[in-house]
């Protein structure tokens, strides 16, 4: 954006205006559009929802107001607009005002760091990944004061479920999304895209790969175990089915939400739709390359920037229009996943999330974490790292490095799953033998 | 649990016989005989032992007669001969029909021996009994209403209970 | 050190999943439930009173409104005891009817029961719509032969309302196409699935020793592992005719009573298949006792029970030798079905209790009455 | 044990010999065994999540297909209900309406309080009319009343009442924001015999002739206008007026007021009826056929055209503001009908056909005697006049017109295939040509000769469309 | 530049201030924990205007969203929350502030002598990366580094001693009716009064009424 405003300002119309103001514009710009449309395509989200998971029940879901209910999610807003604003007698009138706030205002920011499309990025933060989970934490200091301060039994023990959820999902999720940093060596969102070109096999490994921005990270066995786990721990920090705990209707009616109506209960959907939006946007982004895609490294080769000042700026938005194609269409796909597991999964109880968070997906990723490293330490050391084994036999080129790379971290991976998974499923082997053996359903009292 | 076993039921003597006769025997002090001169209303053919002995019958009847499913227990008010009917009915796993055990009380004294300790499956048929008709049953652990609020005054399945007004309903309406 | 302290938390009458006005109210510690108390009344109607003021025929109606799922089993279970209490035979093809509906009753309950149960675990409706999808195609068969979805009025005594329409018969045969694709179909969605399997199993166990003292019936009993079935134990109507299998459960807990009720449906599809098979013509007797309006039987007591889909559901008249009945008393499965539920909830967890309920399957309006 | 008046206590070692019977309880079962279930274990973890995860997809997948196959068991099923509706069966009950004659107005109800005894919740209230001359009671209802708040729909009133007056209708969009508009009177309970036949025409068709012989016998015994329904009897009023200054002759509002409801549903069968018509007789080949029912299609179409939009919207509606001589015409017409239909009977004409055969339907042979054999009846209705005369004339002509046709088609040795492609034979209620006919004589404003016309024209098309029946078979 | 950076600092200071004031001030402990995170979140703004971009964010993803967040959690689970009789300041409020005046000046006015007031230098934007902290973390400040590190264990098993329950003390966890049942068939494996039946899967079996939900664990040997 900076370089096509620099290029109307002072090139086209040649007001030779300083940095700052280029910037300022800029920025402003960029602000604007994200405010404007981010919250509308996410309220579109919720229509987008319903449809589809209407159609997995053979359903039609909502078709009535607009073309093919396109308006419903404009409906509900006015609905939730005009509903009244009520406050319980005995909340605490300040936090519960606050609550909502404190909830939806963080997961704004979050659009902050997110790369729309080449150098199409807010602010291109070197920690934009630390930013974008440190912001979001924020968020449950919301939810922990909506629980609270509705002094409701089920408002707060949503929230106390959601918090503990929250932050115990953080920890797979954060040490899944490690091995992109160690692979890119950035926290910056924008390099980990970058990174993220070639064919199957990233550009970074191999540096001569024809670039047709399909060198995602999923595509090796360190990323796709990771987007396994990761995605795993999104759809818990997103409060999403199976893992919907917090707001199990079934048992604890709407979780921290109970009390609110109107708006600020709005606010609260809102907030966790963008929330869900954007960890798929991340999810794309870090493992499905973003905005990457076929055609987007030519149209930046051809496009206005400071390397290539005869580039065409036409070649610019329409590298923006195509990134952000591509990364809406992968994030929209990832949504689509989650509606699907909303319709297709009963939802897990407290102590089972917590069991499969702390048992299975925590060590899963830290095995992931020393695969990674394995890989950068095949793929890019040598001897010259102290890292000679790969080069016991000569000097192997980059592609049967990377060859090795794989097989190997694709071997501890699965055996990791595989061993994992056994671990958990002998437990419930168990279980069910003494379940056909007697009836004795659990082992008698520990202190009898 | 195979298939191949013959139907049980329809072979022996039917279960009112066999109570009957088994209970001659054991446990000849409670039964209850009734006078012939009964009006056709609360004449029974089913076997009516005495409310203090209900327990103890129950007990055989579940124990040595094989028929351990309590289905149903309902309650008849007979007003104009002074008495509730209480209506036991037990049925076997095994299969076949009903083995019904009535006991009968006064409607000015309603006590039955709760069947609690013997087996929980009377606690809601109890409560129920004792929320629509008044009812007690000694022993029970938690005979509450049911069905009326707490407050409610009266019994509403009795036939004497006025079928219209509302002065019936008690003070916490 | 750190204690912690017991909490009561009301779980309904107006709760998402208490299926109806119903209350728990649990006391729990931690999220361990340390004690249950199921609370009643909320939807109750003095029903039994209000059939002692009505006659025998024009109690039928409110028998729908019993169970309003399987109104045509309460019909069932209601003429069968005023035919017993007054002897009054049924005509051959009038018997198939019944069974026909009946058992078409038992399949749709059960497809919402098990879908009903899986939203309680927290499934967004799938199963349930599934389902219901299922449920309205059978709906529509009520509604062709009795006028009504629900509330169907459809069964006489000494007979049902009219006869099947010709249409009838053809439409049942699409649906039989339809069935075992749909059992299958949500066998392979939930039978196995990992998330169902840490809800359900172990969940909620009854005992097969005490399961029987606790006077539950159908197939909560049968999921206990005891194959007590009333078509089998006393067959009424024609039951004995027909071939089926009992299924029944090896453990006792939540997953078994899921797995019965769907081998119910195939066995009672399995019935439907013989039913059509062997459906006599309409030359068998009029169906529609039409004289039978006032029905005055002699003094006298009778109980007459069926296999309802939810359990023994049995009705007991006396009668005065008037035209209305003297005590009428509804042996509700439902009701008694919950006698144990406050036991089998112990020990487990919050989000337990709404599935444990969930598998029971109760309709508060056959709860409270 | 908590009782402490238990004080016999069990010592079962001493037991006779007779306690050895104890019963084996386990259960046993004929015809069948008890299964286990299979309590199956996931084959690979995660494996079965993403079955699941499959089936969902797949539904998804299918749902693009709009389905109303029974038989399958993904696609979409929803009917959007404004704009679409289910065919509700024959069967269906919702409120209980009750039925008058469409000819005369006479009430089916003679009061005789069987719905009102057998009526669960107790809803239905009439009175018994009373000859104003003598006091006495007669078998007409002067006021009834249901209470359709409470109603339960059971149905029982319409099973039990004797005379076929008070059936079960199908209109089920009752909601409104009136809760004493709920509480229905007689004016609005009632609704013409056709309005009945064709929202459920076999069960008509069963109770049709029992129910007219009964209203026969009752008429008799009711003085002047009593148990004629109000609408009916404004519509006498009306067309007194009319009679004087025939320009303003309207629709009486009471009329309109009265029975807006079924008029939806009763707009349909005739439209069809006539297309249904039209497309039978579009099939036979013989010449004669095909032009007298192009010709009644012709005159049809203008007489639809004639009508108002309005008014042919609502039917049942302008059924109430029918005009008296148009009414006497049309009774005439049925009663020559039926008239012609007994000939017919006595005749035992081998052309009638047997498998479609209705009360209704005019038979295919209509032997011109029985054409006069309708006259006699027709005095009895007060109000015939010189035009309806003209109309039944009309009606006559047209009717020996198209049965000249039919004759010539069974002289032609029509094809015996049933089949008609364009019509399935559900489809074809056998009274179409009934239900086609209250709609189009309904146009209040319309000249009586062109009344007349049209409803010689629908007779004609009712031949016509027999005759190709007739040829079909 | 400098002028909009002075007058952010000084936003957030009072902020900081203002909400450290409000933290010890208020009634109700909900709300000062609140506080206490808007007191965070003024100095993760701090260290943003000094450009330690990795130090904010760290701040704000530690100490808002996993302490403050723990804070809140306890001080939920605590009793009172919110009692007016209880004063805000205790009796020797007086002498406390003097101790804490004390001490607040033995740190900050060494402080204030030592420092060079008069150059102002702009830190480097790399002044806290991650780099760069790491190469502090594990070169300059090892010791401090590990010590911290072993302080985190000991509070760690400290945490779990003291949510631990005293094994003496501890009920015995709710008996499931199927462990109910399994016990009392442990207990009594055949119960004599009723051999003569053949069927163990009979209904003769029926338990005694359901025992009491709480059993000590006494009551269980």
């Amino acid at each position: 954006m900076y370089d096509v405003v620099d290029f109307i300002l002072n090139t086209q119309l040649g007001l030779n205006s300083p940095d700052w103001v280029v910037m300022l514009i800029s920025h402003l710009i960029v602000v604007a559009i994200l405010f404007a449309i981010a919250p509308v395509q996410v309220l579109f989200l919720t229509y987008y929802e319903r449809r589809a998971i209407a159609r997995m029940q053979d359903r039609v879901g909502p078709n009535r107001v607009g073309y093919e209910g396109l308006l419903q999610p404009i409906a509900d807003g006015v609905k939730m607009f005009t509903k009244e604003d009520i406050v319980p007698v005995s909340a605490d009138q300040r936090v519960h005002l606050l609550a909502p706030i404190v909830t939806a205002a963080p997961v704004m920011y979050m659009f902050a760091v997110l790369p729309w499309g080449p150098n199409m990025i807010a602010v291109d933060l070197p920690t934009g990944l630390l930013f974008f989970f440190a912001i979001s934490s924020i968020s449950t200091v919301g939810l922990l004061m909506a629980g609270w301060a509705s002094n409701n039994k089920f408002a707060l023990l949503g929230a106390m479920r959601a918090v503990a959820q929250v932050v115990s999902y953080e920890i797979p999720a954060l040490l899944s999304l490690l091995f992109a940093v160690m692979l890119t060596g950035s926290m910056s969102l924008m390099a980990i895209v970058e990174a993220q070109s070639g064919l199957f096999i990233s550009t970074t490994d191999v540096p001569n790969i024809p670039d047709l921005g399909l060198g995602w990270f999923v595509f090796t066995p360190v990323g796709f175990l990771a987007f396994v786990c990761f995605f795993i721990a999104a759809l818990a920090e997103g409060e999403r089915t199976p893992f919907d705990i917090p707001e199990a209707d079934s048992e604890i009616v709407a979780g921290y939400m109970t009390e609110y109506s109107g708006m600020k209960f709005a606010l609260f959907y809102l907030a966790q739709y963008i929330l869900n939006f954007l960890l798929c946007a991340i999810t794309a982004t870090i493992f499905f390359g973003g905005w990457q895609g076929p055609g987007i490294a030519w149209l930046v080769s051809q496009s206005l920037s400071a390397d290539n000042p005869a580039g065409n700026p036409v070649y610019n938005v329409l590298a923006g229009m195509l990134g952000t194609f591509y990364l809406l269409a992968k994030t929209y796909a990832f949504f689509f996943v989650m509606v699907a597991l909303r319709g297709a999964f009963p939802r897990l109880r407290i102590d089972q999330l917590m069991n499969f968070g702390w048992k299975f997906l925590i060590p899963l990723t830290m095995i992931n974490i020393l695969s990674a490293a394995l890989w950068i330490a095949i793929t890019r050391w040598g001897t010259a790292q102290g890292f000679g084994i790969i080069e016991f036999a000569g000097e192997p080129s980059n592609l049967v490095r990377w060859l090795i790379a794989f097989a190997v971290t694709l071997v501890i991976n699965v055996a990791a799953y595989w061993f994992l998974a056994r671990l958990n499923i002998q437990d419930h082997v168990a279980r069910q033998a003494a379940l056909a053996a007697g009836g004795l359903a659990v082992s008698p009292p520990r202190s009898a | 649990m195979a298939s191949t076993s013959p139907p049980l039921p329809n072979a022996r003597p039917s279960p009112r016989d066999l109570l009957r006769e088994q209970l001659a025997t054991v446990l000849p002090h409670a039964l209850v005989t009734l006078p012939d001169d009964l009006p056709d209303l609360i004449r029974t053919a089913d076997v009516v032992v005495h409310a203090d002995a209900l327990p103890e019958v129950v007990q055989f009847v579940i124990d040595h007669l094989g028929y351990g499913l309590l289905s149903d227990l309902a309650a008849v008010d007979y007003v104009e001969h002074g008495l509730f009917e209480l209506v036991y009915r037990f049925y076997s796993i095994g299969g076949g029909g009903d083995l019904v055990i009535k006991v009968r009380v006064p409607r000015d004294q309603p006590d039955v021996p709760s069947l609690m300790a013997i087996l929980p499956a009377a606690m809601l048929h109890e409560r129920e009994a004792y929320d629509l008709f008044g009812i007690r049953f000694i022993g029970h652990p938690n005979l509450r209403r049911i069905y009326m609020w707490d407050e409610f005054e009266g019994f509403p399945m009795r036939k004497d209970f006025p079928k219209q007004g509302d002065n019936y309903i008690g003070e916490g309406a | 050190m750190i204690t912690t302290d017991e909490l009561q938390i009301n779980i309904g009458p107006q709760h998402p999943s208490t299926h109806g006005v119903f209350r728990m109210l649990i006391t729990v510690d931690g999220e361990t439930v340390v004690n249950l108390e199921p609370v009643f009344g909320y939807l109750h109607r003095n029903h039994e009173q209000l059939a002692e003021v009505n006659t025998y025929l024009q109690n039928m109606p409110y028998t729908d409104r019993l169970d309003y799922f399987n109104s045509m089993a309460n019909n069932h279970a209601y003429a069968l005891a005023v035919e017993k209490l007054a002897g009054i035979e049924v005509p051959e093809r009038a018997e198939y009817i019944r069974v026909l509906m009946v058992e078409l009753t038992r399949i749709l309950n059960h497809a919402g029961a098990v879908g009903f149960m899986i939203n309680d675990m927290g499934a967004w409706q799938t199963p349930l719509a599934f389902g219901i999808r299922e449920r309205e195609k059978i709906l529509d068969l009520f509604e062709l032969v009795s006028g009504a979805r629900m509330m169907c009025n459809y069964f006489r005594f000494g007979g049902v309302v009219r006869d099947l329409p010709d249409d009838f018969i053809p439409r049942l045969k699409k649906l039989m196409v339809a069935m075992p694709a749909y059992i299958d179909e949500l066998e392979r969605l939930l039978r196995e699935n990992e998330i169902l399997l840490a809800r359900s199993e172990g969940i909620g166990i009854l005992p097969r020793e005490v399961a029987v003292s606790y006077g539950v019936t159908g197939p909560v009993l049968r999921g206990s592992g005891i194959a007590y079935d009333i078509r089998k134990a006393e067959p009424y109507s024609i039951y004995d005719r027909f071939d089926f299998d009992v299924p029944v459960g090896s453990v006792g807990d939540v997953y078994d009573r899921f797995l019965v009720r769907i081998e119910e449906m195939r066995q009672s599809r399995r019935i439907l298949e013989q039913i059509i098979e062997q459906l006599p013509d309409a030359s068998g007797g009029h169906i529609n006792p039409k004289a039978r309006q006032n029905v005055r039987p002699p003094v006298g007591d009778a109980y007459a029970r069926i296999e309802s889909p939810k359990g023994e559901l049995g009705f007991y008249l006396v009668s005065d030798g008037s035209t209305k009945p003297y005590r009428y008393k509804v042996r509700a499965p439902s009701f008694i079905n919950l006698t144990p539920l406050g036991d089998m909830c112990r020990g487990y967890k919050v989000a337990d209790i709404v599935v444990i309920l969930g598998s029971i399957d109760i309709v508060m309006g056959e709860v409270d009455r | 044990m908590s009782n402490d008046t238990l004080t016999h206590s069990l010592t079962f070692t001493e037991a006779p010999a007779a306690l050895t019977v104890v019963v084996d309880p386990t259960p046993q079962i004929a015809r069948g065994s008890a299964v286990v279930v299979e309590r199956r274990r996931p084959k690979a973890a995660g494996w079965s999540l993403l079955q699941g995860l499959g089936v969902v997809v797949d539904h998804w997948r299918k749902s693009f297909r709009k389905l109303d196959d029974t038989t399958q068991i993904a696609g979409t099923f929803t009917t959007e209900y404004p704009e679409e509706r289910l065919p509700l069966p024959e069967a269906y009950r919702n409120m209980p309406i009750l039925l008058f004659d469409d000819a005369t107005g006479h009430e089916l109800c003679t009061s005789c309080f069987q719905c009102q005894r057998i009526c669960p919740p107790q809803v239905i209230h009439m009175t018994q009319a009373k000859d104003p001359d003598t006091g006495k009671p007669v078998p007409a209802v002067s006021e009834f009343i249901i209470e359709y708040d409470a109603c339960m729909s059971c149905g029982f009133c319409a099973e039990v009442c004797p005379f076929d007056a008070i059936k079960m209708d199908h209109n089920f969009e009752l909601s409104t924001a009136d809760h004493s508009s709920l509480t229905v009177h007689k004016t609005d309970l009632l609704r013409p015999i056709s309005y009945y036949q064709s929202i459920a025409p076999t069960f008509w068709a069963e109770a049709e002739a029992s129910a007219y012989k009964k209203l026969e016998t009752n008429k008799k015994r009711r003085p002047a206008t009593i148990g004629i329904a109000p609408q009916m009897l404004a519509q006498l009023k009306a067309a007194h007026e009319l009679r004087d200054d025939q320009q303003e002759a309207t629709m009486p509002t009471t009329a309109v007021a009265s029975a807006p409801a079924p008029a939806t549903s009763s707009a349909a069968p005739p439209a069809r009826s006539a297309a249904l018509a039209a497309s039978a007789s579009d099939l036979p080949t013989d010449k004669a056929a095909r032009l007298a029912a192009i010709r009644a299609r012709n005159e049809a179409k203008a007489a639809v055209q004639a009508a108002p939009a309005t008014a042919s919207a609502a039917p049942a509606a302008s059924d109430g503001g029918d005009l008296p001589t148009d009414k006497a015409a049309r009774l005439a017409a049925i009663r020559a009908r039926n008239e012609a239909k007994k000939a017919a009977e006595q005749a035992a004409a081998a052309e009638a056909a047997p498998t479609l055969a209705t009360p209704d339907m005019p038979p295919t042979d209509v032997q011109p005697a029985a054409s006069e054999q309708a006259a006699p009846p027709a005095p009895t209705v007060p109000d015939a006049s010189l035009d309806e005369k003209a109309a039944r004339l009309a009606a006559i002509r047209a009717r020996n017109e198209a049965k000249k046709a039919d004759e010539q088609t069974a002289a032609a040795g029509a094809a015996p295939t049933l089949a008609t492609p364009d019509v399935p034979p559900t489809d074809v209620p056998p009274a179409t040509s009934e239900q086609a006919a209250p709609p189009a004589p309904a146009v209040p404003d319309a000249p009586l000769d062109e009344k007349a016309a049209r409803l010689a024209a629908i007779r004609a098309r009712n031949a016509a469309k027999k005759a190709a029946q007739a040829e079909g078979e | 530049m400098d002028l909009v950076v002075q007058i952010m600092f000084g936003v957030t200071g009072l902020l900081i201030l203002g909400a450290a004031l409000m933290v010890v001030s208020v009634r109700n402990i909900i709300h000062a924990a609140l506080w206490l995170i808007a007191c965070f979140f003024g100095i993760a703004m701090l260290y943003l205007l000094l450009h330690a971009e990795f130090l904010a964010i760290v701040q704000v993803l530690l100490y808002i969203g996993a302490v403050a967040v723990l804070v809140l959690f306890a001080v939920m689970l605590t009793r009172q929350i919110d009692d007016p009789d209880e004063p805000v300041l205790f009796q020797r409020w007086r002498s406390t502030l003097l101790i804490a005046v004390l001490l607040f000046a033995a740190v900050l006015v060494p402080t204030i002598y030592t420092h060079d007031w008069q150059t102002f230098t702009d830190p480097q934007p790399t002044f806290a990366g991650p780099r760069e902290l790491g190469f502090a973390f594990m070169n300059a400040y090892l010791l401090p580094f590990q010590i911290a590190a072993v302080l985190l264990l000991a509070a760690l098993v400290g945490a779990i001693i003291i949510a631990m329950e005293d094994q003496e003390q501890r009920r015995v966890r709710v008996l499931t009716l199927a462990e109910e049942v399994a016990l009392r068939r442990e207990r009594e494996p055949s119960p004599p009064a009723r051999s003569a039946h053949p069927q163990p899967t009979s209904s003769s079996t029926t338990p005694p009424p359901v025992p009491p939900a709480h059993e000590q664990a006494g009551e269980g040997a």
